[in-house]
């Protein structure tokens, strides 16, 4: 019961968060000078139909009026304009009027989700035995060089790496990987393997990084606290005190980190596909701002929010079901 | 209203709101301090007394009640008045190192009062800090050490030192001791007994050490769950405790066993540890645990009793 | 000297610091009978307790046993590998530990944490563990052990957390318990619960307990024989009642004179002047000389060493005798 | 003889108080990288200032007869397709990353300080607003808004530093406010206002100094943070807008090529890297030199 009513306030705080981000984006790009949403820029955006396809083009244009309500106040377009993106009615893309931004997503929301999922996969399935290793063999070399990878993968942002991996893999040791592309003529969105692990990897990377360090200085941490004596002092063997009393609750303060990690990651993935050419949400999002197809654009931002929120409030449930101490309220 | 008292505390109550609950600290508690008079609050932890002396020295505002300082009503001064008649009030914490600015010098942090009163020149001050020190104890040097330089009974005498240096009339000393070795702790007791004297200060001994309270004390109110259930002068209370409360805390001091008995004391307790204050039991708080609890400590609460003497409590059936 | 269950012999112990060393613990020798209470009394850095964690390897990782011998049963704790060590620690010798409210883990059921011992020595099933664990919680004084099982230790006041970790500690009925300040961060009352309910388990059980406390109060009224540590040196060991009645070192004269007792209202402080020191040299001469009321140049150029006045008196004193004759 | 050196009574040891900065100086010096990543973030300032002095060419110089030019001796990192010479662009890439990231980190940094201090300080409604404000902005990546607000305010230099600016304060008000709420609640702050001292005098004589640290410590992480969302927005073809070059433009305008003419991406995707590692060494170093975890 008490995780229901906490489901409903967190998925309402969601929802007016959301719409807060459309709500901005709408206001900004009504009042930037090249701005479609009002009734003489769709027109003159439409102006080469008009002389082709009179029918088509005047059919268009009541469509656009209808949709985003341009006859009414700013206000009303907005909450229209909410509205439409919360039931998933994105309409047509302003450079494309034939294409609806549904078809769009279709193919390139699942690409972009397997690219920052995989690479979270990565992060952790590197990062935590990183940071476990760091951290118990912590003040030696190995701490330092597993530090120093942190940092570094930290550091570089994710196309620096991507770029540095494609001079790697295109041009030093041609051959091995392919250095661009996602699927193939049939494959729309699933990739070779091949075509995955460059992206993956550039994307992870800095996360493996977060991961690894959060891991380790929290596993430091406990490994000091006086449970950690409690364990010694019941004659607990120490592989078992690290692995059942030290990892496993540094694991739990580490499922905090994915929330952020992850909203690092969807940034990434705009930036990765766009120098691995790869045709996900990022690459949308991306000709859509340079084209000014502004309603494109900002479904794009907001499906990306949404799977940031959504990944935010898995996070905190789970927290609350690995720590006993925390209570979802 | 007379106002020959150093400080009037008269049904004084205190709230905490924590995530939507209410927390009674303090509940409706009254006493006069006079100059060169120490009052004792004992109680356990929980039992509101830490509070109490905050609100005394509006460190923390009363949700009820009000604090009379010389006649004056502290809760209502605007805060530059206020901030005048703090030279007069102050403080001593438990925790020394926590209450001292990691990255200023002992001396600095003393000095810091003047400054903030623009008391003299800066020579004077140096001046004034050096006299201080020497006063409870500690060489002229110490001014340059950092707090993390100094141990525990170093600390809790600069910090004693910084409680003087505006010369107040009234401290609360908040279980200044209970941080320290058994050695430094009778050191420290003697050097704040000297201090009355000379300056005829007025104390509020805050501690969960009975011994130590008493012989401190002038007067002492004992705290459970926020309210005062016995409040007598020092010797009374303890040749004759009414309340059971107090007399299972008395009973609960393991004393060294006299030389002549031999006979060690009888590990004897009572059942129980103090409930949530968020939820305090009804009728008299005290019941869930008391040995002598009947029906009516039940249901209603019991109103403090003058038994004698001015030793008032909290019980419906003490005499 | 038979008969006895631990014994430890001129121990040493040292700690590096950033630039220099700490010379905590200085050849202490004591030792615990078979169902005996030795309380293990001294000031904060006296290495009350360091000395005995060190004995079950314990220690800080900064600090270094430099020499003598902790004998158990007849073998020595220092000399072991950590297997061997894991392998006493929870089954021949239980740990209590100061602040119950960070001594469990916050993460784990209690009453997995008080089976995990059990499981880990093979010393019961897992279904045995189980039960034992539940009649643990009962005797412990917790209600409702079945349903308490289950629940996590913020779910538990500091008195329970504090049962849970006798419980946690006799899981495999050692033959020594070591109780580390155990009362020291709860309150009075429940102090005495506290104690009541480790007395009452080691008349049960026989068990021997060493009891590190810096309150006289509880030393005197809970051991029956009492050692003394002043700057990682033994003062004074003896019986409770002779330790009472002719204590004979300076320091524990002082320190007794130190605690101020109900009904004591009228009565003049003396405290003891200063305060207690770091080592960072060995010791050369006796430590308390600058604290001391009786010092003489032999204190301040000669260490004096631990030997016997009386029965089982002993005194690491140069004066002892004159103390105990009342010629000072 | 050899008596017991026992350190007692006269307490104060004034041999180590020198000064905590030598203290942190000193930790800072033994972590090698730490003061590796100084040195080179000492020559990418120097370069920034001087740059356009040094700079052979002008930024927006074509030189038609060496286009898509490898490293020689008259373009020592080659030139791209346009004939711009590699070495002048990054010279001047440099210079505006910094007034970039210095600038668009002082937005965030003031922004974050004020709001912090106030909801700390404040507390009640004020507190619950600018922290409600704070999760939005933090529930987010900021990339988005700055997206937004480029497309909106334009891709010069004053938009850039503005819209990275007006996006990045959130951590920096957390973390103060956080700071600031830890001690106020403490007893160093009580002791101050027993004192009588104003919430000035408190704000400036305890607070602020002990606050120091971990803010420096932030603001070495924000820099090179701002500089990886500038870049990031040329990537997408949102940064400063050409033929001014940054090193997101270089960058990106370079991965169409690279394959072919690789010291177009070798050189700027180089230096960056080493620039935001080297600033990233130093910024850890930092924490550990200010903030050391006790610990063996």
């Amino acid at each position: 019961m008490a995780i229901l009513k906490y489901l409903i306030k967190r998925v309402v705080a969601m929802i007016i968060m959301i719409s807060a981000v459309i709500a901005i984006g709408y206001v900004m790009m009504y009042y930037t000078p090249g701005g479609f949403f009002t009734a003489s820029n769709i027109a003159s955006a439409l102006g080469p139909l008009a002389a082709q396809n009179p029918q088509l083009y005047q059919q268009i244009l009541r469509d656009f009026q209808e949709r985003y309500g341009l006859n009414y106040p700013l206000w009303h377009q907005i909450l229209l304009y909410i509205w439409h993106s919360l039931t998933f009615n994105f309409g047509y893309s302003m450079q494309n009027p034939s294409i609806k931004i549904m078809t769009t997503l279709h193919t390139a929301f699942p690409i972009s989700c397997m690219l920052a999922f995989g690479s979270i996969v990565l992060a952790l399935i590197v990062g935590i035995p990183l940071g476990i290793i760091a951290a118990i063999k912590r003040n030696t070399w190995v701490d330092y060089t597993a530090s120093t990878v942190a940092i570094s993968g930290q550091a570089i942002p994710a196309f620096v790496t991507a770029a540095l991996l494609v001079l790697l893999f295109g041009v030093v040791i041609q051959g091995v990987l392919p250095v661009n592309g996602w699927g193939g003529p049939g494959h729309q969105i699933l990739p070779t393997p091949g075509q995955a692990v460059l992206p993956i990897v550039s994307l992870g990377l800095g996360t493996i990084g977060v991961v690894a360090k959060y891991v380790r200085n929290s596993l430091v941490d406990i490994m000091r606290q006086d449970h950690i004596r409690t364990a010694q002092a019941k004659g607990v063997r120490y592989w078992r005190i690290v692995m059942k009393h030290g990892v496993r609750n540094s694991l739990t303060a580490m499922i905090t980190v994915i929330g952020p990690a992850f909203a690092f990651t969807i940034v990434g993935t705009i930036w990765v596909e766009q120098i691995f050419s790869i045709p996900g949400l990022g690459q949308v999002l991306s000709t859509a701002f340079t084209n000014d197809d502004f309603p494109l654009a900002i479904t794009s931002i907001f499906i990306l929010a949404a799977l940031i929120s959504i990944m935010n409030l898995l996070v905190d449930i789970s927290y609350s079901l690995m720590d006993p101490r925390v209570k979802l309220e | 209203m007379p106002s020959e008292h150093l400080l009037q505390v008269e049904n004084v109550s205190k709230r905490f709101r924590v995530r939507g609950k209410t927390l009674h600290a303090v509940e409706n508690v009254s006493f006069n301090l006079d100059s060169g008079k120490t009052l004792g609050l004992v109680g356990e932890s929980g039992s509101g007394k830490s509070t109490l002396g905050r609100v005394a020295l509006r460190l923390l505002d009363a949700d009820g009640g009000r604090v009379l300082f010389q006649g004056h009503d502290i809760g209502r001064i605007p805060k530059k008045q206020l901030r005048e008649l703090r030279r007069d009030m102050q403080v001593i914490f438990q925790d020394p190192q926590a209450s001292l600015n990691p990255r200023m010098t002992v001396g600095a942090a003393i000095e810091d009062a003047y400054v903030i009163h623009k008391i003299g020149t800066k020579s004077d001050r140096q001046q004034r800090v050096e006299d201080l020190l020497q006063r409870v104890g500690l060489p002229p040097s110490a001014a340059n050490a950092y707090p993390h330089e100094l141990s525990g009974g170093q600390l809790q005498r600069v910090g004693i030192a910084r409680a003087l240096t505006l010369d107040p009339k009234l401290i609360v000393c908040d279980e200044v001791i209970s941080a320290l070795d058994v050695s430094i702790q009778m050191q420290v007791i003697q050097l704040l007994k000297e201090l009355q004297k000379e300056r005829n200060l007025g104390y509020i001994f805050i501690s969960h050490n009975l011994a130590v309270v008493e012989y401190i004390s002038d007067e002492i109110a004992v705290l459970y769950l926020g309210e005062v259930v016995e409040h007598a002068a020092a010797e009374d209370l303890f040749k004759k405790p009414s309340h059971p409360y107090t007399q299972v805390l008395l009973q609960s001091i393991l004393k060294v066993p006299d030389p002549q008995s031999e006979t060690t004391q009888a590990l004897m307790h009572i059942k129980g540890e103090i409930p949530s204050p968020f939820s305090p039991p009804p009728g008299c708080t005290f019941h869930p645990r008391c040995p002598f609890a009947q029906d009516i400590c039940r249901t209603k609460k019991p109103e403090p009793r003058d038994i004698g003497h001015g030793h008032v409590v909290s019980c419906h059936f003490a005499e | 000297m038979a008969g006895h269950l631990f014994e430890v012999d001129n121990l040493n112990i040292e700690f590096r610091r950033s630039d220099d060393k700490v010379y905590a613990v200085n050849g202490v020798s004591f030792s615990i009978g078979e169902g005996g209470t030795l309380g293990i009394v001294g000031e904060s850095g006296s290495g009350k307790s360091v000395t005995m964690m060190s004995c079950i390897g314990l220690i800080r990782s900064n600090g270094t046993v430099k020499a003598g011998t902790a004998k158990f049963e007849g073998h020595d704790l220092l000399k072991m590998n950590r297997k061997q060590l894991e392998h006493i620690r929870g089954l021949e010798i239980g740990v209590i530990f100061q602040d119950p409210m960070t001594s469990l883990n916050p993460l784990m059921r209690i009453g997995d944490q008080i089976m995990e011992g059990m499981i880990e020595h093979h010393y019961a099933t897992p279904r045995d563990a189980f039960d034992r664990t539940i009649n643990l919680l009962g005797e412990m004084g917790i209600p409702e052990p079945k349903t308490r099982f289950r629940n996590y230790p913020h779910e538990f006041s500091g008195g329970m957390r504090q049962r849970i970790m006798i419980a946690m500690a006799l899981a495999c009925e050692p033959k020594l318990l070591i109780a580390d300040e155990p009362t020291t961060a709860l309150d009075v009352t429940v102090q005495m619960q506290i104690l009541a309910l480790l007395k009452e388990q080691q008349e049960k059980k026989n068990m021997s307990i060493a009891m590190i406390t810096h309150d006289f109060g509880v030393a005197t009224n809970f051991c029956d024989k009492i050692v003394v540590l002043y700057a990682g040196q033994v003062m004074e060991v003896a019986e409770t009642k002779e330790f009472i009645r002719r204590p004979a070192h300076p320091y524990t004269i002082g320190l007794k004179n130190s605690i101020i007792e109900v009904g004591q209202r009228d009565r003049a402080l003396k405290p003891i002047p200063g305060m207690a020191p770091t080592l960072t040299s060995p010791p050369t001469s006796c430590s308390f000389a600058d604290r001391c009321p009786l010092v003489t140049d032999r204190c301040r150029n000669e260490l004096p060493v631990l030997r016997q006045v009386d029965g089982n008196h002993m005194v690491a004193c140069h004066r002892a005798e004159e103390v105990l004759n009342h010629a000072v | 003889m050899a008596v017991a050196t026992v350190s007692t009574q006269s307490g104060a040891k004034p041999k180590r108080s020198r000064s905590q900065f030598a203290q942190a100086w000193r930790r800072y010096r033994r972590n090698y990288l730490a003061v590796g990543g100084l040195i080179w973030v000492i020559i990418f300032l120097i370069a920034g200032i001087i740059g356009p002095w040094i700079a052979p060419y002008s930024y927006s110089h074509t030189d038609f007869l060496n286009v898509n030019s490898p490293p020689t001796w008259q373009h020592i990192m080659g030139t791209d397709n346009l004939g711009h010479d590699m070495y002048s662009e990054i010279l001047w890439s440099i210079r505006f990353a910094l007034e970039i990231a210095f600038g668009a980190t002082l937005v965030s940094f003031v922004i974050g300080i004020v709001l912090g201090l106030w909801a700390g300080m404040k507390g009640g409604i004020v507190d619950q607003i600018i922290m409600r404000l704070v999760d939005f902005m933090g529930a987010f990546p900021t990339f988005f808004f700055d997206l937004l607000l480029v497309v909106k305010f334009g891709r010069g230099m004053g938009p850039i530093l503005m819209a990275i600016g007006i996006t990045g304060w959130a951590g920096y008000a957390r973390l103060i406010r956080g700071l600031v709420l830890s001690m106020r609640k403490g007893d160093m702050v009580e002791a101050a206002t027993a004192l009588g001292a104003s919430q000035m005098h408190i704000a400036r004589r305890y607070l602020l100094p002990n606050v120091m640290n971990q803010m420096a410590v932030s603001l070495a992480f924000g820099i090179p943070n701002d500089l990886t969302v500038m870049a990031g927005l040329s990537i997408v073809g949102m940064g400063l807008r050409p033929p001014m070059p940054s090193f997101g433009n270089l960058v990106a305008q370079a991965g169409s090529m690279m394959l072919g003419f690789p010291w177009m991406m070798y050189f700027p995707a180089g230096i960056f890297a080493l620039t935001l590692l080297s600033y990233l060494f130093m910024a850890d170093g930092l924490s550990e030199a200010l903030n050391p975890r006790g610990g063996d």
